[in-house]
């Protein structure tokens, strides 16, 4: 009777009531050369105290994370405030569900609409959807828009992007047989831009870059927006948010779609997911953006009033026809990246962005002090590449310290052997990168 | 009083959150970064925490959520979702996680996704599971570029997927996103699949039917053998849209219907909260023909260890950024294991014995078949409703607010004229399902009597009914203080 | 509709938590505790989980915290309750640990409270502080016990407590409750102590006198030098009410006023939430010549080993079961520890420029002194309302509920006639004042045309002007279903 | 500007307003030599980040926290729901003030209501307060409330009461000159009835026994109920209230005034507090009962609602004269326990004491089984004592298992040498006890 709500005599009179005398009759209808004649083979149910313990134990495996952590590569170890736990929380926010019913949802809708004004603005994009589901996701949703505003089936990307965000791109641009080609990256980490201008042709729909780039790097955004300019494309930016705090929106260097892992955002790290991801256009593609958008409007009384709009672009009306099919969007994951932006707030939210910045900028200029330690190009926001000898050696020596040192470039790019992708958020003490100075060799 | 906005509070100089002093040295942005790359002015409000906690305080007190009440959402299993199941996902050894931590570092999470993944498997009748969709529409679209991708290797160019007119919007949509041309094949007048009308359809260009069972009039498609069986000789494909599963865990599997692939949304099924539309959870299920194109990676165990598996040589590569919605995913896995095998299918008897209750009590008010059998939810018309009161499903639905209840679904399925679509879920006792038929009748008389009550509702909502024309005129989408 | 009980929502056989079987043997407990000492019936609820919560998240909507909005509750401190304390004080390393778990396996909770100790001795002047009362006049009992008990000790036999007119209704009761008489002290026509009356009762058998200061009209006894030395000379001592200490840290400390023996209201003046009327924390403060009266044990350190010290020869023995609300202390630690020196300062100055500034605002609504100069707080009279319209205090306050505050502490002190006590606290912004103030002018415009609005208010709240008559005759203390 | 509502500039608009010029101004009556001319010597403030990972840190240090516990003595590590910390977290019901403003209150009364039924059922009692500070004071107050009923100003405790209950009461009787006498306990950790009989004199007011007994053992009660009703004194029982899902209600055996610990309903252990003690009394002595109570009454339109009622006991309206001192209660401690009461539910609740009570007795057969052991009593409800040899290595043992075998019992009875007070909940599972039972020397 787990999580039901009669009594077992309410039961009774209720297949009274029906004229029935068992649940299973029910089920009549199902022929029974399909239905399922033994019980599944589940684990036994436990009770509370037996699923907290546990799931408490299962979670203590989980050792790293517990561990002083300075991966990012897309996921990032920024604080999350007590206030954006304790307002998420609010079981109305998170127990109801999508706000159609506009009367009874003013909390979801008037949230969601300041999170469209608040991203909007760090974006500098005129219209922000309401979230779809990840950074990579958000871009395989852009790419698709970007094809079908401009009826090509090519993109073109920069070689220094999340190499998963590449490959999510080309399984969303397999369905409708859209063509991505992908530059290089320099011996500097940075988009060889030159190739990438080669590879942009008539048939191309877009350039999509990353900024800062999968390697930590800014990028020299100028060069992007001259090709893309140069060649009527599209420029798609995917960027990490938390640097906006202090670098210059996408719009500004000629972005029509800006999109990201908003996950920095007052979100937990959870392993990769529920994360959210942020999508930004010009108003000329306001309709051909997916996602739902809250707009605000009136109520009977002419009082002000939020409700999901534009829905003709949605498939619950246009089916086949819709922008595309994303129903949901990841309404708490956004409530609480609203909730982080307006608790940290104009100068609070530079900080973290500064305070992460600053921290790499400090690893740079002590590892720069050492031979024992390359840094592949410091112009670098919140993450860099270096270069140590005996790589494995000194980051199973970080784990001993309880340290996670950052992420094995190898994973991704077999040639960039002995290098590691280190990421510093506010969060990361002095001291803590100080010991991990000392363990990649520089003392 | 008009809904606030935080924007509205903002005032120069005020200070939420606010880090201590750098402990680095301070450095000189223009020169690390650049001056041409720094942005000049960074427009966020300035509140304090009192604030913040005021205001969105304030914001959810105007949402309804299952804690507020019922919630008979059709098509969208609004069960109760356990408060322990909360307690676990905020466990800081599941949420300060990276996903490229050490794999020998992460064995609480893995062994998590890989034991779901068997259980799902169990549950649905499947072999293999991927737990990366995030949503149920992202479950269709991986499930279908699956089934292209596999097709696309048995070398066959298969254009189109077949939709019946009931389904879902996101079946027809997912399909097109996919690249494939949608068939719509029409209900009979029993509500299920017109076979005779799927056997004209069906050729050697279709790659797949999408189907969900029970359907989304909440009628279970018995003759889904001979359906599978249609789609399988002419080589096509059998998908299950896994939204209606709550009405039939261990009764029946999508697994022994015939099924190839399956996604299910754990939110639904698997009482994960909805969040106000999200996260959710779309895991994908597929027979073991269809193991080698899965996403990359699937948890995986070797010996004692758990491990992430990219050996997947067909693999239509990633559909979401890392693994998919883990902390969604850990609430499911919760959920399974707090109500095990005979406790998943008492939820599915218990959901099925509320719809059929709740439809006999209020049958006889509606265009509803008599004494018809549903599974979790069902669909009754407003229709005379409309004609002889000029009443109108949104009315009704509008009016349900005011005493207290969320509404159904309403104009859902297409096929039925001013539909509401009622889905009580097992989580709600034989008194809320009285009084909401209670209410229902007492609706009816308003609407008999005094119409104008429904057709101005709601009156007892903090907004009353909102102009969703003048929105979509306007398209105020972000404030402009 | 009424406001729902749990007990009408039992149904026989509804079941919420549940164990699973007993895995050790099961037992007959008719023998092993013995037929005759078993009950036979145990009438509690039987409802399932989702009606738990739905009730008590109902309930919750029905009350107003200081996150719903302004709550300028006179005495009470209703400051923003931090909601990173929260989180703290939620760490299984301090909620799982108990009080007679060794020493050394308790070392971090036994730190805070050796670290609170100083940290409120170095706030208020005073030497040593004992964690363990519950309250405000938990902590009054106990500071009274601790002088009687010094007196005992010293061989003197003194039997009376003065108190102001002015004090807290706690003073004279806690007094009376460690057997003291009580001897009224008035108040001046500038409501502080009147000297000259105080020297005429303050003789040998005086055992202390109590004092808030500010005092409950939020003003500083400027004179307590002098009254200090009054009672001192005689061989009295002087007993510091903190309710008030949020007008004053970091400018003035009760130990350098001459007190000997403080408490304080944690809940009040370091934040902690107040949870519907507790629990609090009523830490007691002493000059040195009292510790070895305090309760036992204190926290102390001993090298680097924290331990408990019962090492206390005259102590009055225990006062609370363990050692006090240990989970308060933390949320007080931890808001020490936010702010720190400059912060706490801070506070008390911001606190006292909300009260100056609202009364500024508000001052020519009512009979209040004109320029006064008051601390965090101020007391204003209705006395006019009520003699040209009227309408009471009491009708004030519930008007404002219908204009979504809480209103201020009524008809206390006792000296003012139709009091109105405020407290803004720092927390709070100027809107919010200017708002309030706003407020409290539309209902001085509607007392004066449309008092009946204000007699039957309020109307905007869940329930209507309550009969306390009818509760207080009838004594219905529990549901009789 | 840590927890300030204002900005700057609005600071100086409010002291524009005032006409002057700064705050210090603002305590100009505060005379110079009362005022403090330093800063307060304080450790510098930490952020949000800093702070907790300081207090994280700290509470690590309660290594405790970590063991699997069989202290009781007062204290019990029963489970507390997920569902009574989700709804004791709302902020409408922590952040609030004592229901003075019953219109705006409704929530936090009809709580308390339903606590006061829930406990006047459990302890058989006519009325219960909303809750007193903890179970040692609780009955620290009892004891003046029968003094004053009876105007006597001696009580007579058993001898087989909490120690520090007994310390407690002695603190409150020293205000009022009260007499605290106190029986011995006999060999098998019973009260000494004869001895407390003899006890009882002309000037007594009351009677205090332990039920169960600090020692665990289920009491004689029949005895009580003779003595007390021969000598014309009044009752008092103080009582877990887990035991009360089997036991019968103290008012079956005469009990005038019941107190006792709730923390085992639905609170967590927090190192002895926050707490709530609970009371109850008998119809007529309703108006000499201290603490806060709450009344149905009707509203201005008929309606259901509730109230604080019978407050002319109170102090702040009747100052020295007021029954108690009390003037708040463990409102949230008590929402807790209703909460818990109501979740678990007739069935629930029985559950818990007979699972607690089951763990008990498995312990206590199998350790029979055993020379290595001694059970001094084993008429107990969920605590027992034992006697082994070397306890200190055992219990050194034990805490090298990371368990927390009992309570040493010489912590208050030297005479008491080898003794362990060890106490069961439904949390310890069967392989817990074994652990136990092996350290122990049963194998």
């Amino acid at each position: 009777m787990r999580y039901i709500g009669h009594s077992p005599s309410q039961i009774d009179e209720m297949l009274e009531t029906l004229g029935i005398s068992s649940i299973e009759s029910l089920f009549n209808d199902i022929p029974d050369n399909v239905k399922l004649n033994r019980e599944m083979n589940l684990p036994r149910p436990l009770d509370e105290i037996e699923l907290k313990r546990e799931l408490l134990n299962i979670s203590k495996k989980n050792k790293a994370a517990d561990y002083v952590n300075f991966i990012g590569a897309g996921a990032y170890d920024h604080y999350v405030p007590a206030v954006v736990k304790a307002l998420v929380s609010r079981s109305e926010f998170y127990t109801s569900y999508t706000p159609y019913q506009a009367e009874r949802s003013q909390g979801t809708l008037a949230a969601i609409f300041e999170y469209q004004t608040m991203m909007a603005r760090l974006t500098g994009m005129d219209v922000v959807n309401a979230s779809i589901y990840d950074g990579a996701s958000s871009l395989g949703e852009a790419i698709l828009m970007a094809c079908n505003i401009k009826k090509k089936n090519k993109v073109v990307f920069s070689g220094a992007i999340h190499p998963e965000y590449l490959t999510t791109a080309k399984t969303y641009g397999f369905g409708n047989g859209i063509d991505i080609a992908s530059s290089v990256y320099t011996s500097s980490c940075e988009t060889d831009w030159k190739q990438l201008e080669k590879l942009v042709d008539d048939n191309t729909a877009a350039i999509v870059i990353s900024m800062p780039n999968f390697f930590g790097v800014v990028e020299d955004v100028k060069q992007v927006e001259k090709i893309a300019q140069a060649k009527d494309v599209m420029l798609i930016v995917s960027t990490n948010p938390i640097t906006l705090g202090l670098l210059k929106p996408p719009s500004d260097y000629g972005a029509d779609i800006v999109v990201g892992e908003g996950q920095p955002l007052g979100n937990s790290l959870n392993f990769g997911g529920p994360y959210l991801g942020f999508m930004g256009t010009r108003a000329k593609y306001m309709r051909r953006m997916p996602g739902r958008i809250v707009g605000e409007t009136v109520d009977a009384d002419g009082k002000r009033a939020f409700v999901l709009t534009l829905q003709a672009r949605e498939q619950h009306i246009r089916r086949e026809k819709a922008t595309s099919n994303i129903c949901s969007n990841q309404a708490l994951n956004a409530l609480a990246a609203t909730i982080y932006l307006a608790y940290l707030g104009k100068n609070g939210f530079r900080d973290v962005a500064y305070h992460s910045h600053a921290n790499t900028q400090y690893f740079i200029n002590e590892a720069k002090k050492s031979d024992h330690i390359k840094i592949i190009n410091p112009k670098v926001f919140n993450e860099v590449v270096v270069e140590v000898n005996d790589l494995d050696k000194k980051y199973q020596t970080a784990i001993e310290h309880k340290m996670l040192p950052g992420l094995k470039l190898n994973k991704f790019y077999p040639e960039q052997k002995n290098r590691l992708l280190i990421a510093f958020t506010e969060k990361r003490t002095k001291q803590e990168i100080q010991e991990l100075l000392k363990v990649l060799g520089v003392s | 009083e008009n809904v606030s906005l935080i924007f509205e509070k903002s005032r120069k100089g005020k200070e939420g959150f606010k880090l201590s002093s750098l402990k680095v040295p301070e450095i000189e942005v223009s020169q690390t970064l650049g001056e041409d790359l720094l942005r000049d002015e960074l427009d966020l409000p300035e509140v304090s925490e009192i604030d913040v906690v005021r205001h969105y305080t304030e914001l959810s007190r105007m949402n309804f959520g299952v804690d507020n009440g019922f919630y008979p959402l059709g098509s969208c299993t609004m069960k109760y979702n356990p408060k322990i199941n909360e307690e676990i996902a905020a466990m800081s050894g599941f949420t300060e996680l990276h996903p490229y931590a050490p794999e020998e570092l992460s064995q609480g999470t893995l062994e998590i996704m890989y034991d779901t993944q068997n259980l799902l498997a169990e549950i649905t009748g499947m072999d293999y599971f991927t737990l990366q969709p995030a949503a149920g529409a992202h479950g269709e679209l991986t499930g279908i570029l699956i089934i292209k991708k596999y097709l696309e290797n048995k070398g066959e160019k298969r254009t189109k997927i077949i939709v019946p007119d009931s389904a879902h919007g996101t079946n027809p949509a997912s399909a097109n996103q996919a690249g494939f041309d949608i068939v719509n094949v029409k209900s009979d007048s029993e509500g299920l699949i017109d076979i005779e009308a799927l056997k004209t359809v069906v050729d050697e260009d279709v790659a797949a039917l999408m189907l969900t069972n029970p359907n989304t009039l909440g009628l279970f498609e018995k003759n889904i053998l001979e359906i599978s069986k249609i789609l399988h000789d002419k080589g096509a494909l059998l998908y299950y849209d896994g939204a209606n599963l709550n009405a039939v865990m261990g009764i029946a599997r999508p697994g022994d219907m015939g099924f190839d692939v399956v996604h299910l949304n754990l939110h639904k099924t698997f009482s994960t909260p909805h969040g106000g539309g999200g996260p959710g959870s779309g895991a994908v299920g597929v027979k073991a023909f269809l193991r080698d194109f899965l996403p990359k990676p699937l948890a995986a165990k070797n010996d004692e260890m758990y491990f992430l598996d990219y050996d997947i040589p067909y693999s239509i590569g990633k559909i979401h950024g890392f693994y998919g919605n883990i902390g969604v995913v850990l609430k499911a896995y919760a959920y399974i294991r707090s109500l095990g095998a005979k406790g998943l299918k008492e939820a599915s008897e218990i959901a099925t014995l509320n719809a059929n209750y709740l439809l006999k009590k209020i049958e006889n008010m509606f265009d509803a078949p008599k004494d018809a059998l549903c599974k979790h939810e069902f669909v009754v018309s407003c229709k005379n409703w409309k004609e002889k009161y000029g009443v109108r499903a949104l009315d009704v639905a509008k009016r349900l607010l005011d005493y207290g209840f969320h509404p159904p679904t309403i104009y859902f399925p297409l096929i039925v004229d001013e539909a509401l679509m009622i889905e009580p879920t097992e989580t709600e006792s034989k008194d809320t399902l009285d009084s909401f038929a209670d209410a229902l009748r007492k609706i009816y008389e308003e609407a008999k009597q005094t119409p104008d009550i429904l057709k101005s509702a709601p009156h007892a909502t903090p907004v009353r009914r909102v102009d969703e024309v003048k929105a979509a005129r306007e398209m105020k989408l972000k404030y402009q203080g």
